[in-house]
């Protein structure tokens, strides 16, 4: 199917050289007026934009100060929200104590999509606002718990410590009960 | 389709045969102006187009089929990749697929959120569409000014939602969170910027005598082809065809607030431009009823953490900046989708081109498909 | 001293027109780098950017880490290219330009090679741009290039017409070829710009100096949304480098010839001459610049139209006017 | 004459005759065209060592600049110019050679009648006086001819636009 262009209309070389001049003219007052302008360029590596608080960057793993301990508790539910597969993690202890001793994400295939937060019952996943993640390493999308903690090394510890601590304690507590069911 | 005139016919008309054969060129699926890697193999008469063929697939992901292999409330952050450009429509498609499927309710200060992010959505598109094509007519200038612009859209949503392009922030049965603290105000103010900054715009590009004579009359459209090929969006509506998905069968609460479908006759590059300057300008209108009227009220309505619809069929059909963007899912009852389909506006759009093409010289090219407003991520899927 | 360096010159003056050579030879690749950097600066403030910030101050020195850029870059010829005119085309481009400069007078005496035939000299050489656009084009095995090279040369020479009509405009006026004659003349009886027919004249040669040196509402030859780059697509390196340097010499030398056409060349108060020829030519490219970052481009056929059914009539008839009132 | 100027004219005389061979010799037509520029050149620089600066201009302008690019757009637009199995003459190979043999002629015999008036250095060339010279005689005594050749050339052109006529458009017309 051929599509005909109809013919043009009447073509006055000099009304039509006059038109495109003046709305030359016109256009160029917009430019003008732009000049003077402030201009918007935000000169990044110097200069920053604050992130709004809704800001989807890195993710972090929340710890509680209170209790001394990540609030993770290794539900998995997240990595089951997850549309990519991204989160995996090893449980430490079992119960309403538990906690992570391992957690990783790997950012490579990560979608910010926000499906993990929003999944999460604790509270214990959150997403920052943290966006050069960019790297020329494949391994170094892989973030370990150490790198989403917050605090660390020394948090991770922490956390550790606290869950066995806690798991300990529950054990101690616990042979008298379950003694007392066997 | 025509190719470069057979020998009897040049011999009717002139006994000597000066006439070169058609050089075939290749445009893209690297080039600065496929609007992604589309490939345009381009017969060539010296600057005239004697034929076109569209090579799409080079960004093919096997979206549908990864659909079907993931449960529904999934499914949403892949949508984003769709049309890149307009990632809150996608993600509205689908949950709304997906809630007819489910017959999920959603809460009615959600559908205000949702219809106020699609609008301002919608203004993002346009003014990419805007720049793009601004710069593929030569005016660069015009790139910047809709980029400056879109920046400003991109700040309120980016605070809204916490995304600048890959937004998913609509869910099955609502939206994740209400909008933020002084929301209202600042689309209030970045709306009041616009308009002015709408003007500037007509006095730079929609006034220029040079804008208007390589756009009107280029690539027209007639009405019936628009109609035969199934197009949509700002394409069917500039060739004279009324047709707009809020209006035709109205979604969430465009019922409610009142605009205007803008409709233009000639179907040329011009009317397609003209078109969504004017959706613009009604997006604007639509902004300020939403945050006028909005209600209180939850955001979400309450789903299982396993969502299981019974087992059917559902069809949604929304308005995309680029057209009707459709979703088609299919139900066995299981967690999963069975099939799902998605009728991308621009690949029905883009399907137009090689008519359109045909006669038309090389600088026309570049003007017709910026006009037709191809988003490829969404024409591969 | 001096007198021994003039007296040894004056005894040896194709010495002396080689060292005036290599001058404006370096003058030629030296000024791009001053016009690029204010065509990005003048860009990015009209864009609502900064342009160049970081390579000295206000980014000053950054088309100068271009060039060097460019310089060190691997010298890339497509297979298939026509290799020794693929060589050559870019070293035209660029001697025509050296060429026109030759003639131009930049102040009282400033001029390398005093000629009474300045005007038809400059657009003679002008037109070797043309040839080497073409070669440039063909020979880099590229249909883009090509179609680019084509768009070029039928661009150019439509427009070379209406320029040299309003440019012998003012050569009727003044009766005069030679550059510092016209300028000479305007020193003496006031700009040209003021007297009517030459206000046309000026406006027909700012159109087609548009032209000429590919701005935007003529930037066909190298529209970047169809062609990729034109006829420079295949280059790169030095030999782009060259292309890029006269294309801006001559943004440089075509308003520095409208100042001596019509704006009276180095005339001016108080300030010395030659700064009142940068000042007119500094000016000019500011107005350039400012209409080429406002307009779409236009296609070719609207641009041959222009040119032979307006510019063309317009100027023999402005032509003709000047005749009458310009010849005593 | 000095050593200098014999170098020049030696260099220009090669310059055109070399460049001249080539334009005819050349296998790839656009090569020939590109070979002209140097050939028109080489007679630019004739003019400028008679101090004859107008006809230099003029030569640039019109030979150097427009005539050659027309006639290298004009190849561009041919098909298949770089094919080198192209046949390089035609059946009026006898003919032109003839004709450019017999114009030969007619130069040598011109040459040799004005033998004696041929010096080796130029004289003293009054440029200006030469240049009002060649334009009152274009408008008096040789007006015919000068009017004929643009006649010719008019011609030409419109013959060129009636050949360049794409008649794919015309048939469109016709049926529209």
């Amino acid at each position: 199917m051929r599509t005909r262009q109809p013919a043009t209309e009447q073509y006055n070389p000099l009304a039509v050289f006059i038109e495109g001049l003046s709305t030359l003219f016109y256009g160029m007052l917009v430019t003008w007026r732009n000049f003077w302008r402030p201009k918007v360029t935000v000169r990044y590596p110097y200069q920053r934009k604050p992130m709004p608080p809704r800001y989807r960057g890195l993710f972090y793993l929340k710890w509680n100060e209170e209790k001394q301990r990540l609030n993770c508790v290794g539900c998995t539910l997240c990595a089951q929200a997850c549309p990519t597969d991204v989160i995996s993690m090893v449980k430490l202890g079992k119960g309403t104590n538990a906690g992570v001793s391992e957690f990783t994400m790997d950012l490579g295939r990560c979608l910010f999509c926000n499906l993990c937060v929003e999944a999460c019952p604790f509270d214990a996943i959150y997403m920052g606002p943290a966006y050069e993640l960019a790297s020329e390493r494949r391994d170094a999308a892989l973030f370990r718990i150490a790198d989403l903690a917050q605090g660390g090394e020394e948090a991770v510890r922490t956390n550790i410590e606290t869950v066995q601590r806690l798991m300990a304690e529950e054990e101690k507590a616990r042979p008298a009960a379950g003694g007392h069911a066997g | 389709m025509s190719m470069p005139v057979s020998p009897e016919k040049q011999s009717t008309l002139s006994t000597v045969d000066i006439l070169s054969q058609g050089m075939v060129i290749n445009v893209g699926p690297q080039h600065p102006s496929t609007h992604g890697v589309l490939r345009l193999i381009l017969t060539l008469d010296g600057e005239q187009i004697l034929h076109c063929e569209p090579v799409i697939g080079y960004l093919h992901r096997g979206l549908e089929k990864m659909m079907e292999r993931r449960p529904y409330r999934h499914n949403v952050p892949f949508t984003d990749r769709l049309d890149y450009l307009a990632a809150l429509s996608n993600n509205l498609g689908i949950c709304q697929c997906i809630e007819r499927l489910g017959g999920v309710e959603v809460p009615e200060r959600a559908q205000y959120i949702r219809v106020l992010l699609m609008e301002l959505q919608r203004i993002a598109s346009h003014l990419v569409f805007l720049g793009t094509f601004g710069t593929d007519l030569g005016a660069t200038t015009m790139f910047l000014y809709a980029f400056r612009e879109r920046e400003l859209v991109l700040d309120l949503l980016e605070e809204c939602t916490g995304a600048r392009l890959t937004y998913n922030w609509i869910r099955v049965g609502g939206v994740p969170d209400d909008l933020p603290e002084g929301f209202g105000e600042k689309v209030l103010g970045f709306v009041k910027t616009f308009r002015q900054r709408l003007e500037e715009y007509d006095q730079l590009l929609t006034r220029n005598r040079i804008f208007r004579s390589r756009t009107q009359g280029i690539g027209i459209l007639p009405k019936e082809l628009a109609l035969a090929y199934g197009t949509s969006g700002p394409v069917i509506r500039a060739s004279g065809m009324a047709y707009d998905v809020r209006k035709a069968a109205p979604y969430e609460v465009y019922d409610r607030v009142e605009f205007d479908v803008p409709v233009h006759e000639q179907g040329d590059v011009w009317a397609r431009y003209l078109v969504r300057m004017e959706e613009m300008r009604q997006s604007i209108r639509i902004i300020e009823q939403v945050l006028r009227d909005i209600p209180d009220g939850p955001v979400q309505t309450k789903l299982p953490k396993v969502f299981k619809p019974p087992a059917g069929i559902a069809y949604s059909r929304i308005e995309s900046p680029r057209g009707e963007l459709s979703f088609m899912m299919v139900s066995d009852g299981s967690p999963n989708p069975l099939r799902v389909h998605i009728r991308a506006p621009s690949f029905v759009n883009l399907s137009v081109l090689p008519s359109l093409l045909e006669g038309t010289k090389v600088a026309d090219l570049v003007a017709i498909l910026g006009s037709i407003d191809v988003v490829l991520g969404e024409i591969d899927r | 001293m001096i007198e021994v360096v003039v007296q040894f010159f004056r005894d040896y003056p194709l010495l002396w027109t080689f060292v005036k050579a290599v001058v404006l030879a370096s003058f030629t690749l030296l000024i791009p780098l001053a016009v690029i950097w204010v065509e990005r600066k003048v860009a990015g403030f009209i864009q609502s950017r900064l342009g160049p910030l970081h390579v000295g101050p206000q980014g000053t020195f950054q088309t100068v880490a271009d060039a060097l850029k460019l310089l060190l870059k691997e010298d890339i010829v497509p297979s298939g290219a026509d290799k020794r005119f693929f060589y050559i085309a870019p070293y035209i481009a660029f001697i025509s330009t050296v060429l026109s400069f030759m003639v131009l007078p930049f102040a009282p005496g400033w001029v390398a090679l005093e000629m009474n035939v300045a005007v038809l000299f400059v657009i003679g050489v002008s037109l070797f741009n043309v040839v080497s656009i073409l070669m440039a084009g063909w020979s880099s095995n590229n249909k883009y290039s090509l179609l680019g090279g084509l768009r070029a040369v039928a661009q150019l020479l439509s427009y070379e017409i209406p320029m040299v009509l309003s440019v012998l405009a003012v050569v009727f006026y003044t009766g005069s070829l030679s550059l510092t004659g016209i300028v000479e003349y305007q020193v003496k009886h006031g700009w040209l710009i003021w007297q009517p027919p030459i206000m046309i004249a000026a406006l027909i040669y700012f159109i087609c100096a548009l032209a000429e040196i590919n701005r935007t509402p003529f930037d066909l030859p190298e529209a970047e949304s169809e062609l990729v780059s034109g006829f420079n697509t295949e280059y790169s390196g030095m030999r782009f480098a060259f292309f890029f340097a006269s294309e801006f010499a001559n943004n440089f030398f075509i308003t520095a010839f409208a100042a001596a056409l019509f704006f009276g060349g180095w005339d001016g108060p108080i300030l010395p001459p030659i700064v009142w020829t940068f000042l007119k030519v500094f000016v000019m490219i500011f107005v350039f610049m400012w209409v080429r970052w406002t307009p779409p481009r236009l296609r070719i056929d609207q641009i041959l139209r222009f040119a032979w059914q307006f510019l063309v009539p317009v100027s023999l008839v402005n032509l003709l006017f000047a005749i009458v009132l310009g010849v005593r | 004459m000095s050593a200098l100027q014999l170098a020049i004219l030696v260099l220009l005389t090669a310059m055109t005759v070399i460049s001249a061979l080539m334009v005819v010799s050349v296998r790839n037509l656009i090569h020939a065209g590109f070979w002209l520029l140097p050939f028109f050149l080489g007679i630019g620089g004739f003019y400028l060592i008679l101090s004859l600066e107008f006809l230099f201009a003029l030569q640039l302008l019109l030979y150097a600049g427009a005539v050659m690019v027309v006639v290298l757009f004009a190849l561009m637009l041919t098909r298949d110019v770089m094919n080198p199995r192209v046949r390089q003459t035609n059946r009026l190979a006898i003919a032109a050679i003839a004709a450019s043999a017999s114009m030969m002629g007619f130069l040598l015999i011109v040459i040799y009648r004005q033998m004696g008036a041929l010096t080796v250095v130029p004289g003293q060339v009054d440029a200006e006086a030469i240049t009002r010279e060649l334009g009152r005689m274009l408008l008096t005594d040789y007006v015919l001819p000068f009017e004929l050749t643009s006649a010719l050339l008019l011609s030409a052109m419109l013959g060129a636009i009636f050949l360049a006529r794409n008649p794919k458009v015309e048939l469109e017309e016709m049926e529209g």
